[in-house]
């Protein structure tokens, strides 16, 4: 192994799962964090950390000449960029090459030809990868769209051509809307992408988000593995995502993972890697892009094929060849993962920053926890709100369901709104148990009011009354020790006694 | 006797008799006994052989409960504190409101001027966290009396933000 | 299915076990408990609580009149009694069956054959099981005890008829100790099981300790499970399981899975189970015991093969046929289990009762925690000092230490001493590492003493005068907000800015 | 100046300079610098780069430290309690001792009464705690010249056991 030493260019749950991969390796880590970032878990987990700047991502985990210069000063062999930040920017891999410092994802060629859609459509249409119908040319002209949308026929998705996680995308019903939503669209684009060139898509009609995870080496060997399902998607981020999917029978798997390893082949991709593709309802798939790097949602991928994608991408970096064959990737029985985000799922999924006081984590049998928080530890309201994500692993999809129901249950997150009791509605909705999920399951969710719980109604009002009778007693006898902590001594001598 | 609401409904619950960690507790005319103990994140509550363990989070009068991943966002009022509300609610919401931040982040944009009139739901300030932005609006028709913040301000959770009249 | 409810006889990580295995089937689970677990996570845990008396475990957890009585309050249809306390007491089974009330565990019938040591040697050596020479009767008379030993040779192995759990086990090494280990064992087998005849075993040189899980349903449909390798143990208490065993090839394993399955038909045994087994150096294999019962160790085998055997084990007193076939059975790579204990390893592993005041549990891929405590729960003097189970899955062995010794790096109890410690040490021992090992395995490693880590020695004394210099200076200020709190709110403070 | 044990070796620490959440430490004659913050349950250290996430448990002078899954049970002196330790040293140890419980449990048996000569090591009394038994030993030879505790008591940790002369 010619690596021996990673700088991991990122924070949180992503942070950690790198490290705790590297850490089976015996490869040491390094860590860089921000002003807000010196007491996080990612920060404690490493063997080596620095500081890298100021809280604002764009003073820290962007800055590519500061990681750069960390990577040298440490002695790193390599850096993992992680997701989001500096994961796809080829920029920040062309300097690592300049540097000598392995990057741990494809080649900087492979990813600049994947990262814009319209180039990547063109390449993957040559290879013969079935692709969405629409334009294959990147647009800046409104003349030009509206003809090219008339051919293709409305409804039609208007999407960046420099886009990627969902921003910048949008569907137009018809004629009248299209001079709106493409000012908007191009205003968006430059604003995030610094390019306002767009293209358009045929709309499908209650698509399925279905992925598929392929890796490939230096040398040219190739593997896939069997598709998620991620269409339980809120504001076009995915919000649960399972494998395998219930659409997807044997033979349809094999036709669409050998696509995406066409795919990968025709973009010369050199790293793990995630085809993405639309099915739409008679279970025809279309190419969509390429995520050139590790997804938020790997883990279940990893639960029911056994291997751990983080090591095979710190391999294939190392230049090793793939050992696996496809024979070896075998389905086994079936996952899922909640991603465990800091937002209050009563108030429209409104950020919720702040101290996390408490924290139980769920165990037990088939559950898997992918935490970036402790207790003690704090949200910053700077970065991505994930905290954390939890898997199941089920011999078939109902045991993985309702052991996710069961884990949520074990939960325990103080101090912050998280998402836990969103995915709780998701895993107990009729339509979600019968595998009947489009891309549209979360809004139609969203709008679906549902009573709380009878059960707990009571109880919960309950509580909160004698909580109050205690903060009340409290105040009038003026005395921090009252009843709850004479319980707490009662308790603690009652263990002693 | 407490009034607690949860989402829209209110219930009455009197807290009858204490005797060590057991309460006779009555709700909605339906009497509880409730053997209820605390550890250090959350609370075990026995009732009539049935158990609960929650969570609780509490805020002045916020009172969040959490039940096996459930999410119970209470309020909770003393008789005086009922009073109190009752009275204020008679004399309507024609007095100036003062709008307050929910989560903490920073001020991406204010909208509107000092002096400058408002529709109810109108976009005041807009309020950026987790890289995703938020839109305050103006819970009321009126006139915007005062801008606590400017342009760019962090702002911590239960700022206030601006008075609308 | 017929149950619907169930009453489980047990406190901490086995009765959550059990009752996160109900969760998830949608059985309701019904919790007794003590004086001084009022506030014990399984309380907390389950659907219904009921006080069964005070403290010490005759009082309570071992009073079958009352959890009967509190079974049929209840209404529940079924008792699970776990492992230890009554999970192995005929009568139990024998009230529960004239109660109406299923017991998750096998007849009492079997259970009282295989309770017995020489009974179930007899059965055994009937049966055609391999049986490690030495009497088949019982011996109450010093005189015949003797002459046997003199006839198998020493060393030999001497134990109570009625023994289990490793009690009254000693070895002979000559016939000038024979007397007075005659004297001490009968005695001990008397205070212990109220039977104080013995008999004898010829000793193996440096065994290990194998074991089978096997499960076997009403209808005569056996099933046996990849070997277990339990041959890390102290003073007869395992403390440290894999599967499969470095010592044991296929043909091995389909030889020993057979007798097991043997054993379980012999003894007309219907419910999960397992059939211990000692391996000599010359990989013979022995019949040792059967344990009629759930073992802490099963969840190796439920990592390794996926299938949840509490699960099974409730479907098979539920008069549920076997479904899966004896080919469904494959080892999935390898699994790790360390017993967490409240001991305190530098101090001859001296319980160490009282309250976790801090817990942060492992996390992250392969890696399953089955706990019975939570941050703020009293550890009572009064029960086994197990308070956890934390078990790795690796795609090989070496990938499993590696993990466990990852997770192990992760784990963190405040408040109470525990063996995580001293699991470190055994995984990063030679011999174990390379498979080097027998029963005598944990003695060897005591007494080789183990310089402290020079790595963290500096760190940790650097940190005891930090932290001294708190504690001085904020008694010298008179002043509970001093430094470290000062941190707190500057750091809440950065959390919100 | 801090006297600091670990096992049998004794080390001298000195905190030379703080500025926020940074220590200027010397141990052995080498400067550390360490940047020290905490949380709730454990502290952070860098030292030189180098990252440390440490857990403490603190009971008078006794520190125990956990690192990544190793523990250290150190003990902390300063410099005039290490004098004190060393005055009462040379007094030597003939004079009474008092032996404490190390954990809670239940007398099991008092093998001696007030007024018996002991031999060091010999057993005095048997302490039992999850269902392990533990001999409480005489640290020297003498007489007993006290016993706190009877048959089938509950005692706590740190509880006075007998008293040998």
């Amino acid at each position: 192994m010619k690596i021996k030493k990673i700088l991991i260019a990122n924070r949180s749950e992503i942070a950690i799962r790198i490290a705790r991969a590297c850490r089976e390796m015996g490869i040491k880590t390094v860590a860089v964090y921000s002003e807000i970032d010196r007491n996080s878990l990612h920060v404690r987990y490493m063997d080596e950390a620095y500081f890298i700047g100021a809280s604002p991502a764009s003073e820290s985990y962007l800055r590519i000449d500061k990681i750069i210069k960390l990577a040298k000063k440490s002695g790193a062999d390599a850096i993992h960029p992680g997701y989001g930040f500096l994961a796809e920017n080829p920029e920040f891999v062309e300097e690592c090459d300049k540097n000598g410092i392995i990057f741990i994802g494809p080649s900087r060629d492979s990813m600049y030809l994947l990262g814009n859609k319209t180039r990547a459509r063109a390449r993957m249409k040559a290879a013969g990868v079935p692709i969405v119908a629409g334009t294959i040319e990147p647009i800046k002209d409104y003349e030009l769209l509206e003809n090219e949308a008339e051919k293709i026929g409305y409804p039609i998705m208007l999407k960046a051509a420099a886009g990627g996680g969902g921003k910048g995308i949008r569907m137009v019903k018809s004629q009248a809307e299209l001079k709106s939503a493409f000012d908007i669209a191009t205003s968006e684009a430059k604003a995030a992408f610094g390019d306002d060139a767009v293209y358009i898509e045929k709309a499908i009609i209650n698509p399925r988000h279905v992925e598929v995870q392929i890796a490939r080496d230096n040398y040219g060997n190739v593997l896939w593995f069997p598709e998620r399902e991620c269409s339980i998607q809120r504001r076009h981020q995915k919000v649960l995502e399972e494998s395998p999917s219930v659409a997807i029978d044997d033979n349809l798997r094999k036709r669409i993972g050998e696509a995406a390893a066409k795919a990968a082949e025709a973009a010369g991709y050199n790293s793990v890697g995630t085809v993405e593709f639309l099915l739409d309802e008679e279970r025809n798939f279309y190419f969509l892009e390429v995520n050139t790097r590790l997804q938020v949602e790997h883990p279940v991928t990893e639960m029911v094929t056994g291997i751990d994608l983080v090591k095979l991408q710190i391999e294939i970096a190392d230049n090793k060849a793939i050992e696996l064959n496809q024979d070896d990737i075998k389905i086994q029985a079936h996952a899922i993962e909640c991603r465990i985000y800091a937002e209050d799922p009563e108030k429209n999924f409104m950020p919720s920053p702040g101290k996390v006081v408490g924290l139980r984590t769920p165990g037990g049998i088939g559950v898997r926890n992918d935490n970036g928080v402790y207790e003690g530890a704090i949200i910053p309201l700077f970065y991505d709100p994930i905290i954390g994500k939890l898997i199941t692993w089920g011999s078939d999809r109902e045991q993985a369901i309702e052991r996710m129901k069961r884990a949520l249950s074990e939960y325990l997150i103080k101090g912050i709104k998280t998402t836990i009791s969103f995915h709780q509605k998701v895993l107990n909705d009729k339509d979600f148990i019968e595998g009947n999920i489009s891309t549209g399951f979360v809004n139609r969710l969203l709008e679906t009011k549902a009573e709380p719980d009878r059960f707990y109604y009571d109880i919960a009002a309950i509580s909160a009354a004698i909580l109050s009778e205690f903060n009340r007693s409290r105040i009038a006898i003026g005395n921090t020790q009252s009843g709850i902590s004479n319980w707490k001594s009662l308790a603690m001598k009652m263990g002693l006694r | 006797m407490y009034y607690v609401k949860i989402g829209n409904k209110e219930k009455k619950i009197e807290i009858l008799e204490q005797s060590g960690t057991v309460f006779d507790v009555e709700l909605d005319g339906k009497l509880y006994r409730v053997d209820f103990v605390k550890a250090e994140n959350s609370y075990s509550l026995i009732v009539d052989g049935k158990s609960y363990e929650i969570d609780c989070n509490i805020a002045g009068n916020r009172y969040d409960i959490w039940i096996r991943g459930n999410y119970f966002p209470i309020s909770v009022l003393t008789e005086a504190q009922k009073r109190l509300q009752l009275s204020k609610k008679k004399k309507g919401t024609g007095g100036p409101q003062i709008v307050e931040t929910e989560m903490p982040g920073k001020i991406v944009s204010v909208k509107k001027n000092k002096g400058d009139t408002v529709k109810k739901g109108e976009t005041v300030i807009v309020l950026e966290a987790m890289k995703m932005q938020n839109e305050i609006l103006s819970p009321k028709d009126g006139t915007i009396e005062e801008i606590y913040v400017k342009d760019a301000q962090i702002v911590e959770a239960s700022e206030k933000l601006f008075k609308v009249k």
